[in-house]
């Protein structure tokens, strides 16, 4: 497993691009949806670290975290952002639909839990090619309301596929909370479980017990135990969409956000590193790297209207 | 001074009317009481009506709609709302299968008083699938109502008539229509029987049809080609599914001239269907080939860069016209109608996030 | 509870009219696809005994012996196997779409799992007009496998709606079964309980048993206690659709097939059957009430072309 | 003795060689490899290429989709059928915000390889939900490629290159022609590139325009009117999503008159998009106005005696062209052409019960 200081230090970059996408949103030149994950950066960074290159991805709305987790390209997010010609897929997808195929992060898309059976597509194709690699899913709490995640986790289990599911449960869905939304009595775990999966449930904001059970899940899928549902509870800090915070619209108990607020991913893992560990200098290297990624982004051209007809048919 | 009411307003009001005369009424969607209450067309509704008929909803768009089908066939009136027309691509078979066909099928003996609002997104990055209009799938399935307005006048009335109407409607609402507004004075009465098909400008040198966000842009160019005495017809098809098409030939026999203007993409679409039934029965009326806009054969791109030409624009239909009626005016004409500031917002109060 | 000799006597009549349909099909008059209920006829038998005429049912493309269970008329039935006017539907569903408003049998579909939204949106409407009634679902197990069920059972169990949920689990899909379709470790009830419905499993062969269940489901239900889901084990005796057995293609092991012949519901009934009980004279009735439904079907006129535009809109 | 060839058979020649060609080519749905090997057309699939290649499927056909979409992503090449189309409208959420574009959207980096079957019902009262053609949806979203088979002579080679193809393609297989035959000599080779717009029958005096069933119909008319002295061109759209228009549009230069026979219902259908294409392109060129022939607008009836006229047959294409025509000919000079045994069953072989 990797040491904290790096799980922390990679947590730490995604939570910084995401707090300069949320600074410079207003300047109106990211102009497309934008999801944040602030606060859910543990999953992502604790997931990816028992992945390798030849795993694949796939998320969902909100996939900046998997996205940089995986190894993808902060320039190439910055400049997609701005729906720029050297942007990760060119200024076709903008935030919503992210994709590093270097890195393994196949893609992420726009339709609640639309990309799970995607995702098992994959590990369906890793099956029949005996390749040794995983696919995973991350998806919201929100997503497993859907058939689509109920008729992939029935399809997984039934092949066996290698297929890792995580589920990140910040508890809601845009302003809906849980109970408009799910049987009070129901868990997702126990869900899954009925349906044959192996599962994991845990803190979602302790990037160590992500990372663990992350180890844990793939080890048990690479022996042909079937696929892993891993429920993460976590938070995220700001709106559903978009850079700022919310919480004057009052859908979110007080005393529920100031909780989790203090339940910080990063808080978490902060006071568990070294006192060696200097903070201030890795900040500066990846605010350096996140400059540079708003200014190549700025100067970047936009793509040319006259390539609007290419690629509608390989 | 005359007082001003939006669409958005106007579209809670048929709400909160509807509610109010038809007690078995519910209303259910994602996010429908919620504290943005979908771009401001539900607010209140939670409120005045209670929880119990006014409720968000799983994110579960297929058996919703099932289940919204199953309470109008029991006995519910019932409206459902998707932030977006492409979440509900998930529910095709439950509208198809079921809604379209139930009346039919069971000889009469049922009947499903569902009205399914479904919003178009277009601009600020919405990208390829948060902006699609599937207007033509719906108007080629017998048995389905389809309402697509255009106007802050008549959309209150259009909206009440398709709650009360006891068949499936789909009632398709651009984004950007939302904050467009009139005069109160102008508005028409909820009760007053629909045009289906409607004359909103008359003119006697071509046809053009349009509807949706389309339809301003129509209603743009033949403002401005008016003074440079090209004078056109525009004809609202806000009702797909019942196209008085008496209206559109007399226009043909008039003008001789027509343009179709279809808010989706151009081929195998509503468009295709009115310049092909016009073509059929207008025969020997035409002075030249009919002609069509709309949009490209690619789905919308995401960014600013790409956007710019998507959406054929009060400019772009200036031009065609002129164009098709042999005008020598140039592009440069046109001009005015350029749009100013961002073309990917529908005006400055326009901010996203989505 | 109705009595036994009812409840058979009911049993006798459905397998006896699916009898003479499946004797008949092959004069191809009646041009529709069939799928007969034989041998899952305790199912529709128990649960009826339980509801009311208030108390209303949706059902699959295998609605037979739903229908007539509930009190749908046989003669309507039959003519609109025939296709003509005085079919339940007019000649316009045929058998896979079945209604009889004045039995509370909604209607029968014929796209898998489709009807389970609808009975939980009638339910939604028993809800919200306070009725005092249930609404009912009919479904095979392969429906349990759309997300259409999972969806619906979600919300039923959310809003706890009074609705109860049958899956006759016959353990195939047309030619397929469950090895290929579900999880070896996956069990309808323990998928519904983690959901949060009350679940109960039984032999659905055994009439007794399922009315039984159902009563008790229904009383729950009236209680508000939220949804019930029953999964009744059954067999159908001849092939997934139309009139003939098709065992000699192998589908389905022999010694099953031969087990469940066995265990045959009408079977099962006659044995616990007072002595008294006159088997013969039921059946003169019976068969005299289908020939009549046969003739009058045969004599019936087909509907009107004309009236082909009829009924597009309400 | 020349020996001939089956269309149902020709289907599962053109998968056994796909298979072969590319190892990684997966082939999946409902009842796949069960004993009726849906109408033949899967035999021996199963047993040839193993049941990790070739597989059963859950009834679950959104997520399965987006599972053979997925394989597609990741390189496998993917074949999917339905055994009816109807089934398949729970997909339309995977089919259009993912197949169709993800090539586009991910900027070319991806590619779907993948072919979904989807076979069309229609008679022995499959009524309402088992008879569906929705071929127009297909054809209005960017991205898709739709093929719609007539012919036993060159259905392998279509399904064939539609396998091999990188991108979705629809596969719409009529139920009606899974029996037809052809000699085994006519049989075009797999790997010969598609005609995506055929003539199949040169004539001098009308356009037809037709494909699937409907093509069978349209031939059978030409034969007939032919004895009457009316020459009909007869045009095959098999591609739909690449219609070869300059075939269309010399054709209409040499005939000028247009009959569109569409195999759905008729309007905002792709006969719409047809007619109001070469009424824009063709002006000046048409003798008498164009015509369509589709299907009414509401669903097929179950009943035997409701659906009679429900599908344009030979006859009614005869009379309809002989109407555009002018020609003095009664329907009783078509009489030949009137289908003799039951109207709802292809053939005399067909014996339900599905
Ligand atoms: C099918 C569909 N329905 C609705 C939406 C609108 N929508 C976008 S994100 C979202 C919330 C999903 O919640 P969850 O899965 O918990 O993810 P989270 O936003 O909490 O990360 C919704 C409803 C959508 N994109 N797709
Ligand atoms: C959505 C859909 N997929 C496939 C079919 C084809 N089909 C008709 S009945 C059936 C079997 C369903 O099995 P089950 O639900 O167990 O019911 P049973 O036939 O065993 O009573 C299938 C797959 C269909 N009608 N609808
Ligand atoms: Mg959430
Ligand atoms: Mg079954």
């Amino acid at each position: 497993m990797k040491p904290l200081s790096d799980l922390y230090q990679q947590m730490l970059r995604i939570r910084l691009v995401e707090e300069e996408i949320a600074n410079r949103y207003s300047e109106q030149k990211m102009r497309c949806p934008t999801h944040l994950s602030i606060g859910q950066e543990a999953v992502a960074v604790g997931v990816s670290s028992a992945l390798t290159i030849d795993d694949k991805v796939y998320s969902s709305h909100r996939a900046h975290a998997h996205y940089l987790a995986k190894g993808g390209s902060v320039n190439k997010l910055i400049a997609e952002l701005y729906g720029k010609k050297t942007g990760c897929t060119g200024g076709r997808g903008g935030s919503m639909h992210l994709c590093d195929l270097d890195a393994g992060f196949m893609a992420s898309t726009a339709i609640v839990a639309n990309s799970i059976p995607l995702a098992v597509g994959h590990a369906l194709h890793f099956q029949t090619q005996n390749t040794g690699a995983i696919s995973v899913a991350y998806f919201g709490e929100g997503a497993t309301e859907e058939g689509a995640f109920y008729e992939s986790l029935n399809f997984a289990v039934l092949k066996s596929l290698p297929m890792l599911f995580v589920c990140e449960n910040n508890r809601y869905s845009v302003y809906s909370s849980l109970d408009v939304r799910q049987p009070s009595n129901r868990s997702i775990i126990d869900l899954a479980k009925a349906i044959g999966a192996n599962t994991i449930e845990l803190d979602g904001n302790d990037v160590v017990a992500v990372a663990e059970a992350a180890n844990e899940a793939k080890t048990s899928i690479l022996q042909g135990k079937g696929p892993v549902l891993m429920e993460c509870h976590t938070y995220r800090h700001r709106e559903h969409c978009g850079p700022n915070y919310d919480d004057e619209l009052g859908y979110r108990p007080k005393q529920e956000v100031e909780d989790w607020l203090k339940r910080d991913p990063l808080v978490l893992a902060e006071v568990q590193l070294p006192s060696t560990f200097s903070k201030d200098k890795i900040i500066a290297s990846i605010s350096s790297e996140i400059g540079q990624a708003f200014s190549l982004a700025e100067a970047a051209e936009f793509p040319s209207i006259d390539q609007n007809y290419e690629y509608l048919y390989a | 001074m005359l007082e001003t009411a939006n669409f958005a307003d106007e579209i809670n009001r048929a709400q909160h009317q509807s509610m109010q005369m038809d007690s078995s009424m519910l209303s259910f969607g994602l996010g429908i009481d919620d504290p943005k209450g979908i771009f401001g067309t539900t607010s209140g509704l939670a409120k005045a009506f209670g929880s119990e008929r006014v409720f968000d909803m799983p994110t579960a768009e297929n058996a919703m709609t099932g289940i919204g089908i199953g309470a109008a066939i029991a006995g519910s009136r019932v409206l459902m709302t998707h932030q977006r027309l492409d979440f509900f691509l998930l529910a095709m078979d439950q509208l198809v299968n079921n809604a379209a066909k139930w009346h039919y099928m069971f000889n009469g003996m049922m009947k499903v008083p569902i009205t399914i609002r479904l919003i178009i997104g277009r601009g600020w990055g919405q990208g390829p699938t948060h902006a699609q209009n599937l207007q033509a799938w719906f108007a080629h399935v017998p048995g389905l109502k389809v309402v697509v307005p255009s106007r802050t006048e008549n959309v209150a009335q259009q909206l009440h008539q398709a709650i009360m109407d006891d068949n499936p409607v789909l009632f398709i609402e651009h984004r950007w229509l939302h904050q467009q507004s009139c005069h109160t004075e102008s508005i028409v009465s909820l009760e007053q029987p629909l045009e289906h098909t409607q004359i909103v400008r008359e003119g006697k040198n071509i046809t053009v049809v349009a509807n949706s966000y389309m339809l301003l842009e129509a209603l743009r160019a033949a403002e401005h080609l008016a003074e440079l005495g090209i004078d056109c017809e525009v004809i609202d098809t806000a009702c797909l599914h019942q196209i008085n098409w008496s209206v559109l030939h007399s226009s043909i026999e008039k003008t001789g001239h027509l343009l179709v203007c279809d808010s989706a993409r151009k081929e195998f679409s509503c468009g295709a269907e009115i310049l092909a039934n016009l073509s059929e029965n207008c025969f020997g009326h035409f002075n030249r080939a009919p002609v069509r806009l709309g949009l490209p054969d690619y789905p919308e791109p995401t960014s600013y860069g790409l956007t710019k030409d998507f959406y054929p624009c009060a400019q772009a239909i200036a031009c065609k016209i002129s164009e098709l009626l042999g005008s020598k005016k140039s592009l440069e004409a046109h001009s005015p109608l350029e749009q100013s500031g961002h073309h990917d917002v529908p005006g400055s109060w326009f901010k996203g996030p989505f």
